[in-house]
């Protein structure tokens, strides 16, 4: 049963770190705004979420267990709501997305330089 | 298989920064500042067990609020009259010198 | 020799950085952001020296026999505390200098000082 | 209840700030406030008189013993400086209601009362305390509190002036901070006390030279010695009246009690002139300070300008003083402190008065003024002569000291300097006499009554002080020695 | 970076960074408040201050020589300073030894808290924090003094209804998201303020988070929906009533006997004095610091929707 929990609680981890690090690497390498938070946006959520679950299997103690389910739904909640509002204000400021028929390097549009 | 998960977060916060720091356009940066938020809370939670005193994870909690207040901050100034084409221009504090 | 100072050498560049913001750099808002970078270096100093190899924070717990120093946390509490004071009042003056000048560069206001002189 | 003293001399300003607040009528604020800064100055008086016939006293905050708990150590220089603090700010404080009236909105009247009070606290709170790390912590209050009053000037100039006091201000502090950070690292202690028994041992590092340096930097950016000088100026003069009678008065004074406690007290008078080249630099300083400073306030146009240099350069007298390194030296400072309180607090005092009646602090302007007011002339004449240092008034008795000191130790170039400045200071003096009796009223100003009673006494009060501390030196000559005396280990 | 915006969100990065280095150090409960402070607080004011004052520096400046003097004299004698300091975490430095292991070894028997940092900072040293609280007051009266504007004329009161539909309109998702949060954030920071005897935490941070939840709601359903709900003297009183709770506690102690702030002859009981000695003071912290942070914010945005 422990080994079990163990290994569970590992693959979460691991899971959670390699979503995180290609949202990282989606930040960096995507052309234009709307792309990077896309990477971020989607990434970020399950990426943490599985890292939390992977530290609730650590821990036995139900006061740690309780906290890490809050931090959990704060960040199932947050973090879209998050990204929708910057992806709004983004828009509401003529911040133009990459699209085919813009070809050129995206995200330097913007009315506000 | 903690260690690693912390060493993950950290390189990722790394690109965090980089990418706070080309920018180019402001949302860029306040996406970064988000994910950084994000990737500390992570971080805390994760150091909090690898030190092996995980009964602070308080702090966690109050890095997730205080990073969503701050984006919410960050958007509602950067929406605002001052900045965008906004018709309920404001106006007359603005003095861009 | 070098190891063991590593870190209170990190600092003292990170308070140069701010020092430098602080003194050269015309912008009033600019120079707050310099004097918060100056005085977190001064905060990571204090609790830089608060650390012990092997201990944990200070907070009691059973079977844990070493802590760190928790006085300079306490005094460092109080400094971070002082610094929001300070940032607020110098916000609200460069606010306030904005509306009565029109500007928040120093050369700007030093100008119209003299203008009137 | 006479054991709480200590406590008292802080907390009593320290809450009534609070209080104040609720309080929505300006005269009931300025009552108020008045009767709280009376009652600290009765306390400090009391703890004066404590001191001065049983030795030093020592409070324990919270009633932790000293090292771990902050302890309040009253000698006598605390509390002779606490008295200065405490008189100057009661008496000029008698003038506010009539001053900020015409200076300040109706609706900033209660906040001004509250800064004016917590400003007060800090700056007691500083002196009083024994403790490194609540130096700084009541330095802020005072602070935060200087800028907010400077900046309730009328001219838009205060608010720059207040905003670059807040940057020299808050860098002055870190570094006071730094070095305290400094010291506690190589002693393991807060405790001025216990700093100085352990200093000794760890004497010869360069962590303590640093902290050292660190500490008298950033107290000579708040005492603005004279290359550090470029916030006061332009502070001075765009603030309140009042509030520049009072910083002028107390808050470098303050900050030079700081310097003393830190240089004699904590690091030791062998380690702070003999390890360090500190009388040489101050001295040099000093002297410069005096010089240029001086010369800067014949060129001003402005009379709060003027005044404001010249406590530039007064300040440097008082360093000199302090770097002779000798009892004599030191007493001298300490007078000076006195009676430079005295003398600037009654010259601004007197310039808000005629502030309020024509408007303005242009040279030009006081033209005339002498047969207008003769009231208000008399005493800024009388403070002049004060700065002067002629006989009978107490300048002359502080510089009296501080040529003796410098002739002691056979330094006699700068005591012919420091007569030299002197003379300086009678031509920036001058002028303004010259101006204010010699010269016709300006055409197009109308005619200019006497300055409200509101104003006339507490002037008068100070110069009368003025004039008396310097035909009868016995008490301030008595108390500075024995203060110098115990910092050099003197029995008196 | 001339853009001031950008450089704050940096800022931001900066505070949640040296708030990260905290805990890696130890300091939880400085990494506690220097995330409320420096992440939270401090960018959200410097917003307000860079929206009112303009975005963008004026980069036409010459960099004064004198100054990189002046940093590297500082710099090099810091560096030179630091060259006698005891290594970086070695336990045998002076200040293991000397003042600090009292604290460590006896706080728990003189006060009864688990918290090191809380007892000290509560009780042995509770009179910095009374300045503590203070300076925190004295710079909110500052900013009162400075900022507050007169009562406002009809013409603003339709441009605040303006903006008010303006954030309806506009942030469905996040009013909704707010709604649900704010009681949340409420609860934890009351959470905060009595957990502080047992785990990081206290009355300040407490307070800034409570500031947080009132600072969220005025940005999300605008300034003027917020002060038809706070109202604003009662936030100036209720800074003073937190220091002067701090003051009488130390008043009471007085009359009751001890020296000022000496909570063991609150009750008869010392240990239980010292419990509700820390207690009251830092309900008294709280109380003033969530005041003056909603004061200082309420004071810079309101110039910035009623100029």
């Amino acid at each position: 049963m422990d080994i079990v929990v163990n290994m569970s609680s590992g693959l979460c981890l691991l899971l959670g770190s390699f979503l995180c690090l290609s949202g990282g690497i989606g930040i960096i390498r995507f052309p234009d705004f709307y792309t990077r938070m896309h990477a971020v946006g989607v990434t970020d959520t399950l990426g943490a979420g599985m890292i939390l679950i992977g530290l609730m299997l650590q821990n036995p103690d139900s006061l740690v267990i309780i906290k890490l389910l809050m931090i959990l739904v704060m960040t199932i909640f947050i973090s879209p709501v998050a990204s929708h509002a910057l992806a709004k204000a983004a828009f509401r400021n003529d911040l133009v997305p990459l699209s085919d028929r813009n070809e050129h390097k995206g995200g330097t549009e913007s009315s506000n330089p | 298989m903690l260690i690693a998960a912390t060493l993950a977060i950290l390189v990722v916060m790394m690109m965090a920064i980089i990418r706070g720091f080309i920018g180019p356009t402001l949302y860029d940066r306040i996406l970064a500042v988000n994910m950084f938020g994000t990737k500390t809370v992570l971080l805390i939670s994760l150091l909090g067990f690898v030190m092996g005193r995980p009964e602070f994870l308080d702090i966690a909690i109050v890095y997730a609020l205080i990073n969503f207040i701050s984006i919410i901050g960050v958007l509602h100034f950067s929406d605002s009259a001052a900045f965008g084409n906004d018709p309920h221009d404001t106006g007359s504090t603005k003095k861009e010198s | 020799m070098i190891l063991g100072l590593y870190n209170y050498w990190v600092v003292v560049v990170l308070m140069m950085i701010g020092l430098y913001i602080v003194i050269a750099h015309g912008n009033l808002i600019k120079k707050i952001v310099g004097l918060t970078i100056f005085q977190t270096a001064v905060f990571i100093f204090y609790i830089s020296m608060a650390k012990v190899d092997g201990a944990t924070a200070p907070v009691l717990a059973e079977g844990i026999s070493q802590y760190s120093n928790p006085l300079p946390h306490v005094l460092i509490l109080t400094a971070i505390v002082v610094g929001i004071a300070t940032v607020a009042l110098g916000l609200a003056l460069a606010v306030r200098i904005n509306e009565a000048y029109g500007s928040i560069e120093e050369e700007s206001i030093q100008n119209q000082d003299n203008q009137e002189c | 209840m006479l054991i709480q003293l200590p406590a008292l001399a802080v907390i009593l300003p320290l809450l009534s700030a609070p209080l104040c607040l609720f309080l929505r009528r300006s005269l009931l604020a300025w009552l108020f406030t008045v009767i709280a800064s009376g009652l600290t100055m009765l306390v400090s008086i009391t703890l004066l008189q404590q001191v001065m016939a049983s030795g030093t006293i020592v409070y324990e905050m919270g009633g932790w013993s000293a090292p771990w708990g902050i302890e309040y150590r009253i000698d006598k220089l605390n509390a002779y400086v606490l008295l200065i603090v405490s008189s100057i700010s009661t008496v000029v404080l008698l003038a506010a209601h009539t001053s900020i009236e015409k200076e300040i909105p109706q609706d900033r009247h209660t906040l001004f009362y509250v800064l004016y009070l917590l400003s007060l606290a800090g700056l007691i709170g500083v002196v009083i305390t024994g403790d490194a790390f609540n130096v700084f912590v009541f330095l802020e209050i005072s602070s935060l509190a200087a800028y907010s009053l400077i900046a309730l000037g009328e001219d838009r100039r205060a608010l720059w002036a207040a905003y670059q006091y807040l940057i020299m201000g808050t860098i002055g502090a870190t570094f006071i901070l730094i070095g305290i950070g400094l010291m506690y690292q190589m002693t393991g202690t807060l405790n001025m006390d216990d700093l100085s028994r352990r200093l000794p041992e760890v004497a010869q590092t360069r962590t303590v030279f640093a902290a050292y340096a660190f500490i008298i930097v950033g107290v000579c950016l708040k005492v603005a010695l004279f290359p550090l000088h470029r916030w006061l100026p332009n502070a001075y003069a765009y603030a309140p009246s009042v509030v520049t009678a009072v910083l002028a008065a107390t808050s470098t004074k303050v900050a030079v009690y700081l310097l003393i406690r830190f240089t004699f007290s904590i690091f030791g008078i062998s380690f702070s002139f003999t390890t360090v080249p500190l009388q040489t630099i101050f001295v040099i300083l000093g002297l410069l300070g005096i010089f240029a400073a001086s010369t800067t306030a014949i060129f001003q146009k402005n009379v709060k300008h003027l005044f404001a240099y010249s406590s530039v350069a007064q300040i440097g007298y008082m360093i000199v003083g302090f770097s002779i390194g000798t009892t004599t030296g030191l007493m001298a400072t300490l007078l000076h402190l006195f009676n430079h309180a005295l003398m600037k607090s009654a010259l601004f005092l007197a310039l808000g008065a005629v502030m309020y009646r024509i408007g303005s602090a242009q040279l030009s302007q006081f033209q005339g003024l002498g047969r207008q007011m003769p009231f208000t002339m008399a005493a800024i004449v009388a403070g002049g002569l004060s700065l002067i240092g002629v006989p009978l008034t107490v300048g002359f008795v502080s510089k009296w000291y501080l040529v003796l000191a410098a002739l002691e130790n056979g330094w006699w170039p700068v005591a012919v300097l420091v007569l030299l400045g002197s003379l300086l200071a009678l031509v920036y003096v001058w002028r303004i006499v010259e101006a204010a009796y010699f010269n016709e009223p300006p055409a197009g100003r109308g005619a200019v009554e006497e300055a409200p009673l509101g104003f006339l006494i507490p002037v008068w009060v100070l110069v009368t002080a003025n004039i008396y501390f310097g035909m009868d030196t016995r008490l301030s000559v008595q108390v500075a020695q024995a203060a110098a005396q115990s910092l050099f280990g003197v029995s008196p | 970076m001339r853009d001031l915006f950008a450089v704050v969100m940096m800022l931001g990065i900066f505070g949640l960074l040296s708030a990260s280095f905290f805990v890696v150090m130890d300091a939880v409960d400085v990494a506690f408040t220097e995330a409320s402070v420096g992440a939270g607080i401090s960018t959200l004011l410097m917003l307000t201050a860079v929206t009112l004052t303009g975005r963008l520096e004026d980069g036409e400046r010459h960099r004064p020589m004198w100054a990189l003097v002046v940093v590297f004299i500082t710099g090099g004698l810091l560096i030179y300073g630091t060259l006698d300091m005891p290594y970086f975490g070695s336990a045998d430095a002076p200040i293991h030894q000397h003042v600090a292991p009292r604290y460590i070894h006896d706080s728990m028997q003189e006060t009864g808290l688990p918290n090191i940092v809380t007892s000290v900072l509560a009780s042995y040293r509770g009179f910095d924090t009374f300045g503590e609280v203070v300076v925190i007051f004295t710079a909110g009266m500052g900013v009162l003094a400075l900022l507050t504007m007169g009562s406002r004329t009809g013409i603003h009161r339709v441009m605040a209804d303006s903006i008010f539909y303006l954030m309806h309109e506009q942030h469905l998702i996040l009013r909704i998201l707010t709604k649900i949060l704010i009681p949340f954030i409420l609860l934890f920071a009351l959470y905060v303020q009595f957990h502080g005897d047992f785990g990081p935490g206290g009355g300040f941070q407490a307070g800034v988070i409570f500031a947080a939840a009132i600072i969220l709601y005025a940005m999300v359903f605008g300034l003027s929906t917020a002060r038809r709900v706070i109202n604003r003297t009662f936030f100036k009183l209720l800074s003073a009533i937190g220091v002067l709770l701090y003051g009488g506690v130390g008043v009471v102690s007085l009359l009751n006997g001890g020296n000022f702030l000496d909570y063991n002859v609150l009750a008869d009981d010392p240990v239980a004095g010292q419990h509700l000695g820390i207690l009251l003071i830092e309900f008294g912290v709280g109380c003033t610091v969530a005041s003056v942070m909603v004061i200082i914010f309420f004071n810079f945005s309101g110039r910035r929707e009623f100029p």
